[in-house]
């Protein structure tokens, strides 16, 4: 392979990152998290906290699937351009929430 | 050498000069070795192939409206035929012609070769996407084949999942299956101009073709699922009956609107943006200048990308979503018309100073420019809400979008295709019957389509089979006029097949334009190029080009 | 040249009424008019420019006149110049736009009201008088007319052109639109929303009356029961009198006067009842229970018609007291037919 | 005139002189970089995936909202120890597709092969929970259509120690929109397990392939973006879960 293939500029490039092995130990970390999560939301359910509880339920939902895209989907060792594909996906999907929720919010609007 | 003074047209000699033997079409013979290559150029004439077939189906059923609509009375066919043919017609002519037509055809050839890449970053998956849409298309045909769907493009709820008893479920899969194909072709595109840039190819050194496809890459990927599981939803709203959009069961049918409209506003973006990438580079070429404010075209592609996220419900706004974010739409709706402006006057301003020749492609990006802006400002009429309440549902509505996506995407194709017919085939196609065809599809297009304005002001709404009779003279003038267009649309399918065998040989630069596609043989090699090109220019880069003739003539001569 | 006769008639015919412009005949016309002839005018000094500057430029720098080219890399100052005249001009449509919209979607308190229920494909009209309409209707000139609207089926929309004036009908939910007609005359009614086969059969004709001839027509189309006591037998023959009896001992509220208040709700929010909040109460009662109440009444869901639904909704709009209930309570129990006193029927 | 940059000569004699291993394709000047487009290629998958339940998502935000009392009555009949157990289950099999992934990186063919099967193992148990559930809703009746039947949710069946219902009753009209529930219950959690069996399927590929020995030489990337796939319809259903499970718990308010 000729050197002048490689960019140069890839050594500091924001979409290239180097591999990294992530071990088991991590895991096994990760793991025991999202179990505990999951008995913290059942848990949780149980008890009356009003308009708390969806909030906590959807709060540690949230939790859980960070850690997993963070770790098990390795996403904090990756480039930065991989890390904008996730947090745009994300966005996206808010903006179809929160603009479709500008219709339903205030279709009332006015009535009471 | 056949240079004269008003053009640039560079070709080689005609008595010595051959198609280099060596090359993608030669590379392997047979059928087969077409259906199962990896080759983006091979899948690009794959799909061209395709989706001119289907754009003379839907043509056919245009024909049959128009013809239905030369009498106020319901003469011709009758009603709930005429209502399959409109649907077809939008299905057709949406999803499975102008939606893969820039980007699929024109994009899946010429793009990787643009920033130096050998192929796409998946081959596979690129093919996987053609025979996706192949499938999705044989859906379609079959719900025609089997008696039609008369949904409209738009399949509303609760008429499309509940009264209407027709290939509704067939259709929908098809377009569901379709709308993958295109997922995977933006995918594709992504990761390849952000993967297999050449080196010394910067995003800023991208010709801007690659720019606005990157952009209707980021709505087919984000945009496209959403319209897939709304189809879903209406599948097994008709099938079993579940209650999402159904009003009887406490569903809310403007739910559905909402999410078919996320999609499909976005989606008009996805039918323009490629489209105005072929402009830049026609206009560029034609005039022998750099883009005018390349970095503000380019990023003006993005802004209406992202932007088009925000504004679809301009779709509904008489439908019955609240007052309030109608207004908040609205607005958005006039920020996202901004970015299209910014690109129009750029171009204008490229051609200042520059040194202007007149070939086929340049008449067709003149076109666009004209019909597009009438188009686009058209569609700030509808954008403001007051104005859309008496136009929605009207003619002008189906003007309107005739403008932007006939007038500015399908001329914009047709532009792009003459364009790079060299690059692709070797030959060139007749350079004075393909101006005849220009020009006659673009008067053809005005009386079609200008009458259809003043018709959705006057208040005759889309979609009917039969009207007042007050409103014959404009429909006459309009079907008229689809009658020159059809006539426009149909010369080039002939001379461009004539031109396969008999065009002149073009060379590899005939119209001495700066992108790396045009350094390469015509047409290529599979490979597309032997050694990884460096790139140490920027886009449309003229004087870096006659720098470089002038080296070769000199080393070679 | 020679052109016959018939086509020549034709097209004078054609020129004369309406050939570019629908006729103005309501007071939203000027504004409406008026915007477009705006947006008409930034349309064509658009075009007009970027045709200038494209054939401008074409011709001064054609290759013959200009051989070569000069680089040129672009200029901010031009960038921000048709970034912001554009988005000035686009502001204003939208402003503009904007306060057009809500001219046209919120009535005057004036209005009188005219109860409109499309289904697949005609237009049913029904006046407060009972007088009962298909694919017609009959308006007063010069008074504000809203129009509530139903739909049976799917979406339809009821667009009348030369009042510039459009709105969707929708299955399961009221939608109200408004006009003042100011010329005599009968226009177009359009369906104009795609709602199936024949959707361009879904079309009549509206004839604005002046208001002696509406008179007129109101008491020679009578069917003899207004839309209100109609309502009230449907109360009685329903069984909501069961209920709403008036009585303080009455298992449900005493509904009169509940129209126009603000309704207190038992999940602490408060409402105000208007004809869609009556319809939505008798459809899903246990949506917004009132203070109070406990969830018992029933769902009347697919039990009535639309139509029935609109008797209903003016009954309980003209409610002012309790007496007319007690009187229907008497009435049904000896199973009598409802009395007919002409004297609730106040729109 | 020749004015290009592509000399002429035989292409067969440059072609594939770079490549190390037998799945790097041609096109790719690097295996690096092969295997950054294959992640990114895969995680612009998953974002269509994310548009996919997005929109099912917000049907059941709006519902939900909208229907409350009918959402929390549906809610509660699903089983929370078969969904807990199954959440557990499905984590477990994240678990060990990570583990696979590790394995093939320190290029550890058996073990990976262990971890491979676990992960379908897991996956099926996963489905077969679901497929008890969704038998027991048929048996009630609460597949929406035609034969969908209220009657649990108007009449709830008594307790028989206090002889109070087990639950608030439903009026009629409210009672309706569990259906509206179930509907959006069976979109979502049958999308979901299409997903999953579409992701069993491949892993039993990917498995026999691992056995082959195909991913123990370094080249793992069909596992690691496998493995993406996986943890994506494990992020869909710790959402679902306490979405659809776990609405309202508490009796008495
Ligand atoms: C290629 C497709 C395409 C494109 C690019 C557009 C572009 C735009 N569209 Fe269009 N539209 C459609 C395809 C498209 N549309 C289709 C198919 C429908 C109907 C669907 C159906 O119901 O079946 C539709 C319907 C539609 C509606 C809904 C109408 C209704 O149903 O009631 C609206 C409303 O806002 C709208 C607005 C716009 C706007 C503001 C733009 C803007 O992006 C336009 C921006 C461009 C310009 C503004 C021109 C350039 C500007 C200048 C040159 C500046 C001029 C100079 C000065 C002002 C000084 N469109
Ligand atoms: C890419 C998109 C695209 C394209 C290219 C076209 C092209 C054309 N369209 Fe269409 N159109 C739509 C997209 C498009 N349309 C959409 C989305 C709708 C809305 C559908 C809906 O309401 O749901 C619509 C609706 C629509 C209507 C409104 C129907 C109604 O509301 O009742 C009309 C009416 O004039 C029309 C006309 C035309 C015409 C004359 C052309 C011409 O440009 C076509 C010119 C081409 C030809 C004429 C083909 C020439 C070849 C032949 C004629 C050969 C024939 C071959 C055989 C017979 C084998 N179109
Ligand atoms: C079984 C008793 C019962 C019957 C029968 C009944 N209702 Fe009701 N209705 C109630 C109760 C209790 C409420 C208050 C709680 C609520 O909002 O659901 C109510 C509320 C209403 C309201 C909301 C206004 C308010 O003040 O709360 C309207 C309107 C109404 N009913 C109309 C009707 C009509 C019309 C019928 C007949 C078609 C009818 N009802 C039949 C018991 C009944
Ligand atoms: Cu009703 Cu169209
Ligand atoms: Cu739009």
């Amino acid at each position: 392979m000729s050197s002048h293939h490689h960019d140069p500029a890839n050594v500091t490039n924001p979409e290239h990152a180097e591999h990294r092995i992530v071990q088991p130990g991590t895991y096994i970390a990760v793991y025991i998290a999202l179990l505990i999560f999951t008995g913290i939301t059942v848990g949780a359910a149980f008890v009356d906290l009003h308009i708390f509880n969806p909030i906590i339920a959807v709060a540690i939902a949230c939790i859980k699937a960070v850690i997993v895209i963070l770790f098990f989907m390795h996403v904090i060792f990756q480039s930065k351009l991989i890390k904008m594909t996730v947090a745009a996906g994300f966005f996206t999907f808010l903006i179809l929430i929160v603009m479709t929720l500008t219709d339903y919010m205030s279709r009332a609007w006015g009535l009471w | 050498m056949s240079t004269t003074s008003s053009t640039i047209v560079n070709l080689p000699d005609q008595r010595t000069a051959t198609i280099p033997k060596m090359n993608y079409i030669s590379a392997e013979d047979g059928l087969l070795s077409w259906l199962f290559t990896g080759d983006h150029k091979r899948i690009a004439m794959l799909y061209l192939i395709s989706i001119t077939f289907f754009f003379f189906i839907g043509g056919a059923f245009a024909g049959l409206i128009r013809l239905e609509l030369l009498t106020p009375q319901p003469d011709l066919v009758a009603s709930d035929t005429y209502n399959k043919l409109f649907s077809m017609h939008g299905i057709i002519m949406v999803f499975l012609f102008l939606v893969p037509s820039v980007p699929a055809t024109i994009g899946n050839f010429v793009l990787p070769i643009m920033i130096g890449a050998k192929d796409l970053a998946f081959p596979k998956i690129n093919l996987l996407s053609w025979y996706l849409y192949m499938i999705g298309g044989i859906f379609t045909l079959a719900a025609l084949v089997l008696g039609g769907v008369d949904t409209g493009w738009t399949f509303t709820t609760p008429l499309s999942t509940h009264y209407l008893n027709t290939h509704v479920v067939t259709a929908g899969l098809g377009v569901f299956i379709i709308g993958f194909s295109s997922i995977f072709t933006g995918l594709n595109f992504i990761v390849t101009i952000h993967r297999m840039r050449a080196p010394g190819m910067t995003w800023f050194r991208m010709p801007l073709f690659v720019w606005s496809n990157y952009a209707a890459s980021i709505l087919m990927v984000l945009g496209t699922p959403v319209l897939a599981i709304t189809l879903v939803l209406v599948v097994l709203e008709r099938t079993i009956h579940i209650g999402v959009f159904d009003p009887n069961l406490g569903g809310d049918p403007l739910l559905f609107q909402h999410l078919f409209w996320f999609y499909s506003h976005p989606a008009v973006y996805i039918m323009i943006l490629p489209g105005m990438g072929v402009i830049s580079e026609i206009i560029s070429t034609f005039s022998r200048k750099r883009v005018f404010g390349y970095t503000a075209v380019a990023f003006s592609s993005v802004a209406i990308a992202v932007f088009g996220f925000f504004v679809w419900e301009h779709h509904m706004f008489i439908m019955g979503v609240s007052n309030y974010s109608a207004l908040v739409f609205s607005l958005l709706t006039m920020l996202v018309a901004v970015p299209s402006a910014i690109k129009v006057f750029n171009w204008a301003f490229t051609l200042q100073k520059g040194s202007i020749t007149f070939e086929t492609p340049m008449l067709y990006a003149f076109a666009f420019i004209g019909l597009f802006t009438i188009g686009g400002l058209t569609g700030v009429f509808l954008g403001s809400l007051g104005m859309d309440i008496h136009l929605t549902e009207t003619y002008f509505i189906v003007a309107h979008f005739h403008y932007v996506m006939v007038g500015g995407m399908l001329m914009a194709f047709l532009g792009g295709v003459h364009f790079w017919w060299p690059k692709m085939t070797g030959r060139m196609y007749p350079e004075s019957i393909s101006k005849l065809s220009a020009v006659t599809s673009f008067i053809g297009f005005n009386l079609t389509f200008m009458p259809q304005f003043i018709l959705g002001y006057l208040g005759m709404p889309r979609r009917y089979h039969a009207y007042p009779a007050e409103y014959q003279v404009l429909n006459v003038l309009s079907t008229a006029g689809a009658t020159v267009l059809g006539i426009g649309f149909l010369m080039p399918l002939i001379y461009l097949a004539w031109s396969l065998k008999y065009g002149e040989i073009a060379g590899n630069n005939p119209w001495q334009a700066t992108g790396l596609e045009w350094q390469i043989q015509s047409p290529p090699l599979t490979e597309n190029f032997i050694e990884t090109p460096v790139v140490d220019y920027e886009a449309y880069d003229y004087e870096w080009l006659a720098h470089k003739t002038e080296q070769e003539v000199t080393t070679v001569g | 040249m020679h052109i016959s006769p018939v086509l020549w008639q034709f097209l004078v015919k054609w020129l004369t009424n309406s050939a570019l412009f629908p006729r103005e005949a309501s007071t939203i016309a000027p504004y409406a008019d008026a915007l477009y002839f705006f947006l008409l005018l930034i349309t064509i000094v658009g075009l007009v420019l970027v045709g200038a500057l494209v054939l401008g430029f074409s011709i001064r720098y054609r290759k013959e006149r200009n051989p070569v080219a000069t680089q040129v890399e672009g200029s901010t100052l031009l960038e921000a110049t048709w970034t912001i005249i554009p988005l000035a001009l686009f502001l204003i449509c939208f402003v503009w736009g904007a306060l057009l919209y809500f001219r046209i979607y919120n009535p005057p308190t004036n209005a009188m009201n005219i109860y409109v229920v499309g289904k697949q494909w005609m237009w049913k009209a029904e006046h407060p008088g009972g007088q009962h309409e298909i694919n017609n209707l009959h308006v007063p000139m010069g008074q504000p007319i809203q129009l509530t609207m139903i739909s049976q089926d799917v979406f339809h929309s009821f667009s009348i052109p030369d009042f510039r004036v459009k709105r969707e009908v929708i299955p399961g939910r009221y939608s109200t639109v408004w006009f003042e007609a100011t010329t005599p005359g009968t226009y177009h009614i359009f369906c104009t929303q795609y709602c199936g086969t024949k959707h361009s059969g879904m079309i009549g004709e509206v004839t604005v009356l002046s208001p002696e001839d509406y008179k007129k027509w109101t008491e020679g189309s009578t069917s003899g029961m207004s839309l209100a006591q109609n309502g009230e037998r449907l109360f009685a023959s329903m069984g909501c009198n069961a209920c709403h009896s008036g009585n303080a001992a009455a298992r449900g509220p005493s509904l009169a006067g509940v129209y126009g208040s603000k309704l207190q709700l038992a999940n602490g929010s408060q409402v105000l009842v208007n004809e869609a909040y009556l319809r939505d109460a008798i459809l899903n009662p246990s949506q917004h229970l009132t203070a109070g109440y406990a969830p018992i009444m029933p769902t009347y869901q697919g039990q009535i018609s639309e139509e029935g639904l609109i008797d209903l909704v003016e009954y309980l709009k003209s409610l002012k007291t309790n007496y007319r209930v007690q009187q229907t309570l008497t009435t049904s129990e000896s199973n009598q037919a409802a009395p007919m006193t002409p004297g609730v029927v106040k729109p | 005139m020749d004015n290009t940059i592509v000399a002429t000569h035989d292409i067969q004699a440059e072609e594939h002189h770079h490549v190390s291993l037998p799945q790097h394709r041609h096109h790719f000047e690097t295996e690096e970089q092969q295997r950054e487009a294959g992640t990114f290629g895969m995680w612009l998958f998953l974002l269509t995936e994310i548009m996919f339940f997005g929109g099912l998502f917000f049907a059941y935000l709006l519902y939900r909202n909208w229907y409350n009392p009918a959402f929390v009555a549906a809610s509660n009949q699903l089983s929370i120890p078969l969904g807990t157990v199954n959440t557990g289950v499905l984590i477990s099999s994240g678990f060990f597709m990570a583990l696979g992934v590790w394995a093939a990186e320190v290029r550890k063919k058996g073990l990976l092969v262990i971890f491979l099967v676990l992960t379908i193992l897991s996956g099926c148990i996963f489905l077969g929970v679901k497929y008890f559930e969704y038998k027991e809703k048929w048996e009630k009746h609460h597949i929406p259509g035609a034969s969908f039947d209220i009657s649990e949710f108007v009449n709830p069946p008594l307790n028989p120690k206090t002889g109070k219902p087990i639950e608030q009753p439903l009026a009629p009209d409210m009672a309706q929109k569990t259906q509206v529930f179930f509907s959006l219950y069976f979109a979502m959690t049958g999308m979901h397990a299409l997903h999953m069996i579409i992701g069993i399927v491949l892993l039993v590929w990917l498995t026999i392939r691992a056995n082959r020995g195909d991913f123990s030489s370094g080249y793992v990337a069909p596992i690691e973006n496998f493995g993406l796939y996986w943890h994506f319809v494990d992020i869909v259903w710790i959402f679902l879960f306490p979405l659809l499970y776990l609405i309202n718990r508490h009796p008495g308010t």
